[in-house]
């Protein structure tokens, strides 16, 4: 006797209709003059353009890097049985996730309004090391201090919540082999921490992606601020925000594209 | 009489405030198999993690191998001793569990040259090889580029027993290696056993197969309340317990 | 150093050293580059031009005046959020950005004046409004930049409308001057209300669908910032007066279309200020 | 014989220094007058900041509530079986997670220069309802939709990965006692799943309550942008954005507390 | 003879192109125990996963007290139903697996009163009470606010057994329940399921225990790759085999 799976009729009554709507709203976006089309075209490979594209990626790739390397050193220490290690974990996250990133690049590039030398020095001993706060922390390191180290807070309890999905038999089992801490934990714990670790950090980067344009407050321009740049002169706000959009566009694809490359790798054996 | 293998002596270890071992003396003679019986609850996987100090101690000293686990002895107190030896003395003592515990992430084969390859800094080609041979030994040869999940239980209960053995150790811990498989799976997890027992290596195994102990064992202790409260020779324990509560747990065993 | 000409100086303003001038310079600043931050803002203040160069008649302005002390400029452009911790981390010399002058910021920092300001108003093309005193503005929502010199007028005027039995100013005050001018375009706002110099370039930029309805204009002064009790302050002050006598002011204002707000003397914290 | 656990001498030595340090940086900041404290102090309950702190906090609730409802619709779109679905999910998650927030806001404030009526009508047919689309898009409307769709994208993500990491025996577990689709969600899955939602979720609050300041291109004060607004006027722009950092910290304080709170709750039989 | 309370005829079932049930036939008489047997892989717990439509099924029919199970016959086809009927029809069929399944945030309590009130709208605290009374039935009324990581795999199962039976089911299923649990816990599960037994329900039961089987069942079915070998009384096929598989099987699970 034939078997007929359940049929859902509006499925493609549905489909039809997201269809033609989404043909109604490209036609109407693509005709519409207020999307200025011209000008976007005029823009999208412009000299500046482009260069505030690969300041963009530079800043995500370097304060990602950071983040992901300080974070997992946050999340390792935040459940080790050393109290304070853990407490001390605890307050840098506390801290660095409530300072609104702005303030915390604004605070690293005037450092020298607060300390005009930066020294290190043994207490009550000699200076070992001295120099103008201005010439340690250029513009760069304050851009990537200030991305950096409030990435490291957010991806340290997504990396926190990644380990501890990792049943404890795994650690037992690779202490018995006579494995130390950091082989378990580069080994075992951490591939495995990965498919849960994936998602949200995705999100980050992503994030991070368009949030380098806050740098602009510290004179880096990044995508979205080299975009504002233009249209500061042109007034061609909405086209030139299509323009950075359609680039953001782009790198997300391909960092979704990415993700979705390192679930699979990772889900593997599941 | 040799130095045996495991020497126990006065072991305690609490939970909290719970004892669950409350003074516990055993020798493992070097090339003999040990058995360990027991209700659940009684402390038999709490005495093999103390073995190789996957648990601390709270008072007593083990030796393995004729050195003491996990402390330094000075001046009448035990200090414990840093991970990196620990670590160490671990690589020595193989375990098997009741959970199997493979790695997920890892292929059969990579399960077992893993440890080789970063505990022992053994060459990956070399590992390969002896990993191959041990699978070939577990009968899983064609099972190497296998996913745990791709294994039934038997299959990856004897890739966990192929990556204890990978470590070349001098003794060999089994927590209920066969209570998570079905009848049907538990003679090849058996087999595997038998033969390695017939190769002399020392084993301490927790199980509840009666027959493999009445048959491989060499010493048998029943476990209770974190004591031991018979030992003697499988055949003479199993078939004449002296202790009432042996006599009851078997009972509900048999 | 210092390289003959920088991107976007304009050739026709170069100044040779003043002696008189430079013999002012403290010898720990003569020789170093004088740095001045910008927030880069609406045309034709400080922007970026087509090539990417930073102009605008505060630039001129101040180009020239450090040529006359005979000191380089260095450019940092930035944003508003970054002026003031920076002057006073020293991280820069100077600051500007279309900064007025008023009592509450010189307590903060020294400013030298350099223009004069009014403000205009603009509509869409078919708007109704015209505002011949800051009464018109009572009940209608007008778009201007966060900290500007519009934003104090109308809360000073919120009383006025409130005793003539009117509804309040509905003043937005934006990032910049595009969110401003983008919410007049999609009818959030009545009005834009900025600089003259801003809002004249927007005009011309728009093609027709926007027009002046208005303007407002006071004595109060633009100006560039220093850090409070800077020695430089002084110097500036001279060499902006240096360029005011011998004419090259007049050329800046000029080529900006700024004559109306020229001054006759560049003023060191002007105290004749709105609060 | 007495056992002794192994002893970590730097580890009190360690602790003693981070007192040190802590206690001379703690002593630095009060001390210097860069930070403004007098100042500072005036501003910390101003009438201002506190309308911009509520202001910051009615857009953090809506927003995260209109991200978390249809955030989680997402997830389940995502993973649902049928393809229309999945694929109209994964195109939101996409397009909202690669526009740039700012872009979306500017979007949604100045739809009115795009289309500047909002028409319902059937094509070809009746026009079935027709306003001003300022009238319908009001900036509190933009602001929540601007802020609310995007992070429904990334809240997606992060629910999804929740959703995965439940057992299928515990789905199974509930069909086979005749629980619906909806039940078994709501009673069954998503209570496990807030295990591995809960940090990043925790994340992306945080993230929210200072993201809402992006809010500022369309002239809304929240708590950062009004600091901003009162430093624009004085010019005292550090002791401001600490007023403003202050109550961040609060306000992340309180949320970190409620987040420990919510493990804690969700843990409970694990 | 009366209509069976499950009547199976002609099932198929397919995982991609490896056809798991090969046209099972199959009555189970209201009130009668029906026990499988059958080695790993052989389809056991696919079969069962029809019958409360876990699973979709490629061909056959099945009826569960007189209705057709997730499908409606029309014109010669088979129309599956919506998941709202489907569901409406497993709240009818009790289901224990073998790993138990319990939800792991909700107390002992919560989960036998969790489907009662969601799926049938009892009174909560009609709902409560009757789940008092099932826990007293499988000896666990003390442990009704354990969550199920403190409880041992035994209770775990009972937990399961009353959750199933909260539902007041016509048919009870049992895939494998003592298969993961302790020699020692084994025994507790079986008590219930006999227990249970004896009140007639309607059951069928995967299970391993071949003298539970012997002593419980009406009927058994052995299976092997995804056909019925062999079909008769427990004690008949248990004693004396006529397949040569199903004596292979045997050997090897005794
Ligand atoms: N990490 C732990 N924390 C607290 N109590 C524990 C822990 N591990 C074990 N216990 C307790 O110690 C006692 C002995 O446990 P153990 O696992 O050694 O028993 P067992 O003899 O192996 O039992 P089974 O046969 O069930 O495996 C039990 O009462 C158990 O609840
Ligand atoms: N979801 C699935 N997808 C693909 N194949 C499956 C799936 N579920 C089961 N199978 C395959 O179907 C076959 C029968 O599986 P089933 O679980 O029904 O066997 P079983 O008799 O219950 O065995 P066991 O005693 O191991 O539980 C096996 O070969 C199994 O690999
Ligand atoms: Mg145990
Ligand atoms: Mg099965």
């Amino acid at each position: 006797m034939q078997v007929i799976p359940l049929r859902r009729p509006w499925t493609w009554a549905a489909s039809v209709l997201v269809v033609l709507i989404a043909a109604g709203v490209a036609w109407s976006v693509a005709t519409n003059p207020a999307f200025g089309w011209p000008v976007v075209a005029e823009y999208l490979f412009h000299e500046q353009i482009l260069a505030g594209l690969i300041r963009t990626l530079e800043l995500t790739v370097t304060a990602m890097l950071l983040g992901l390397v300080l974070g997992t050193a946050l999340a390792i220490m935040r459940l080790s049985d050393n109290k304070l290690l853990s407490t001390l974990s605890w307050l840098y996250i506390w801290f660095f996730r409530s300072v609104p990133v702005l303030v915390q690049l604004i605070f690293w590039y005037n450092f020298g309004a607060l300390y005009a030398h930066i020294t290190l020095a043994i207490p009550w001993g000699p200076v070992l090391y001295s120099a103008s706060t201005n010439s340690v922390i250029t513009p760069l390191t304050a851009a990537l201090a200030g991305l950096g180290l409030a990435q490291a807070a957010y991806t340290a309890e997504v990396i926190r919540a990644g380990i501890l999905s990792v049943p404890s038999g795994q650690t037992r089992a690779a202490k018995a082999l006579g494995m130390g801490p950091a082989t378990i934990f580069i080994r075992i714990v951490f591939p495995q921490a990965m498919r849960v670790i994936i998602p949200p950090v995705g999100n980050e980067v992503i994030s991070m992606v368009k949030g380098t344009s806050l740098v602009s407050v510290i004179a880096m321009a990044d995508l979205l601020y080299t975009a504002q740049l233009i249209y500061a002169r042109t007034y061609e706000t909405i086209p030139l925000l299509i323009v950075a959009s359609l680039w953001y566009l782009a790198v997300v694809s391909i960092l979704s594209i990415a993700q979705h490359a390192l679930e699979r790798h990772y889900g593997r054996g599941a | 009489m040799t130095e045996p293998m495991v020497r126990i002596r006065g072991l305690r270890k609490s939970f909290g405030t719970k004892e669950v071992l409350c003074g516990i003396d055993m020798d493992v003679q070097a090339g003999s198999v040990m058995c360990i019986i027991g209700p659940s609850g009684s402390g038999k996987s709490t005495l093999l993690s103390c073995i190789n100090h996957l648990e601390r101690i709270d008072g007593g000293r083990m030796w393995v191998g004729g050195e003491l686990v996990g402390y330094r002895e000075r001046a009448g107190k035990l200090y414990e001793l840093p991970e990196r030896k620990v670590a160490k003395m671990r690589a020595r003592i193989g375990m098997v569990f009741q959970q199997f515990n493979l790695f997920p992430h890892m292929t059969a084969l990579q399960n077992i040259i893993e440890a080789p390859i970063r505990v022992k800094r053994q060459p990956p080609a070399e590992a390969r090889a002896k990993a191959m041979v041990l699978l070939e030994r577990v009968g899983l040869a064609d099972r190497a580029a296998a996913f745990p999940s791709q294994l039934s239980g038997g299959q990856q209960q004897r890739v966990a027993i192929a990556r204890a053995l990978a470590m070349e150790p001098q003794l060999m811990l089994f927590d209920e290696p066969t209570s998570a498989l079905d009848p049907e799976l538990v003679g090849e997890v058996l087999a595997v056993m038998r033969d390695l027992a017939a190769t002399g290596m020392t084993m301490m195994v927790v199980t509840h197969e009666l027959s493999f102990a009445r048959e491989v064992g060499d010493d048998l202790v029943f476990m209770a309340d974190g004591l031991i409260m018979e030992r003697g020779s499988p055949r003479t324990v199993l078939a004449n317990p002296r202790e009432p509560r042996t006599r009851e747990f078997l009972s509900r065993v048999l | 150093q210092q390289p003959a000409l920088q991107p976007g100086a304009d050739p026709a303003l170069a100044q040779q050293a003043d002696p008189a001038l430079v013999k002012m310079v403290p010898a720990d600043v003569a020789g170093k580059p004088f740095t001045v931050a910008i927030a880069l803002g609406s045309p034709p203040d400080d922007f970026r031009n087509e090539k990417g160069e930073i102009v605008g008649w505060e630039i001129d302005i101040l180009r020239a005046a450090t040529q006359s002390l005979g000191l380089g400029l260095e450019l940092r452009p930035t944003t508003f959020d970054t002026l003031i911790p920076g002057l006073q981390a020293k991280r820069f010399d100077a600051a500007t950005g279309q900064m007025g002058v008023t009592v509450v910021r010189l307590k903060v920092i020294d400013m030298v004046g350099m223009l004069t300001s009014n403000e205009l108003f603009a509509a869409y093309a078919d708007s109704p409004i015209q505002v011949k005193t800051l009464d018109d503005l009572c009940g209608i929502t007008v778009a201007t930049t966060r900290g500007s010199r519009e934003m104090v007028f109308a809360e000073e005027h919120q009383s006025k409308c409130a005793a003539a039995g009117k509804k309040p100013i509905n003043a937005l005050a934006f990032n910049d001057g595009n969110g401003a001018a983008e919410a007049m375009m999609s009818r959030r706002a009545d009005l834009f209300w900025l600089g003259s110099t801003a809002v004249s370039y927007f005009i011309a930029q728009s093609k027709g669908r926007t027009k002046i309805v208005g303007s407002y204009t006071d004595t109060s002064y633009i100006g560039v910032a220093l850090p409070k009790g800077s020695p430089m302050a002084p110097l500036l002050q001279a060499a902006i007066q240096h360029l005011i006598d011998n004419g090259t002011y007049t050329k800046i204002v000029t080529k900006w279309g700024l004559e109306k707000g020229a001054i006759k003397h560049a003023p060191l914290n002007p105290t004749n200020v709105e609060k």
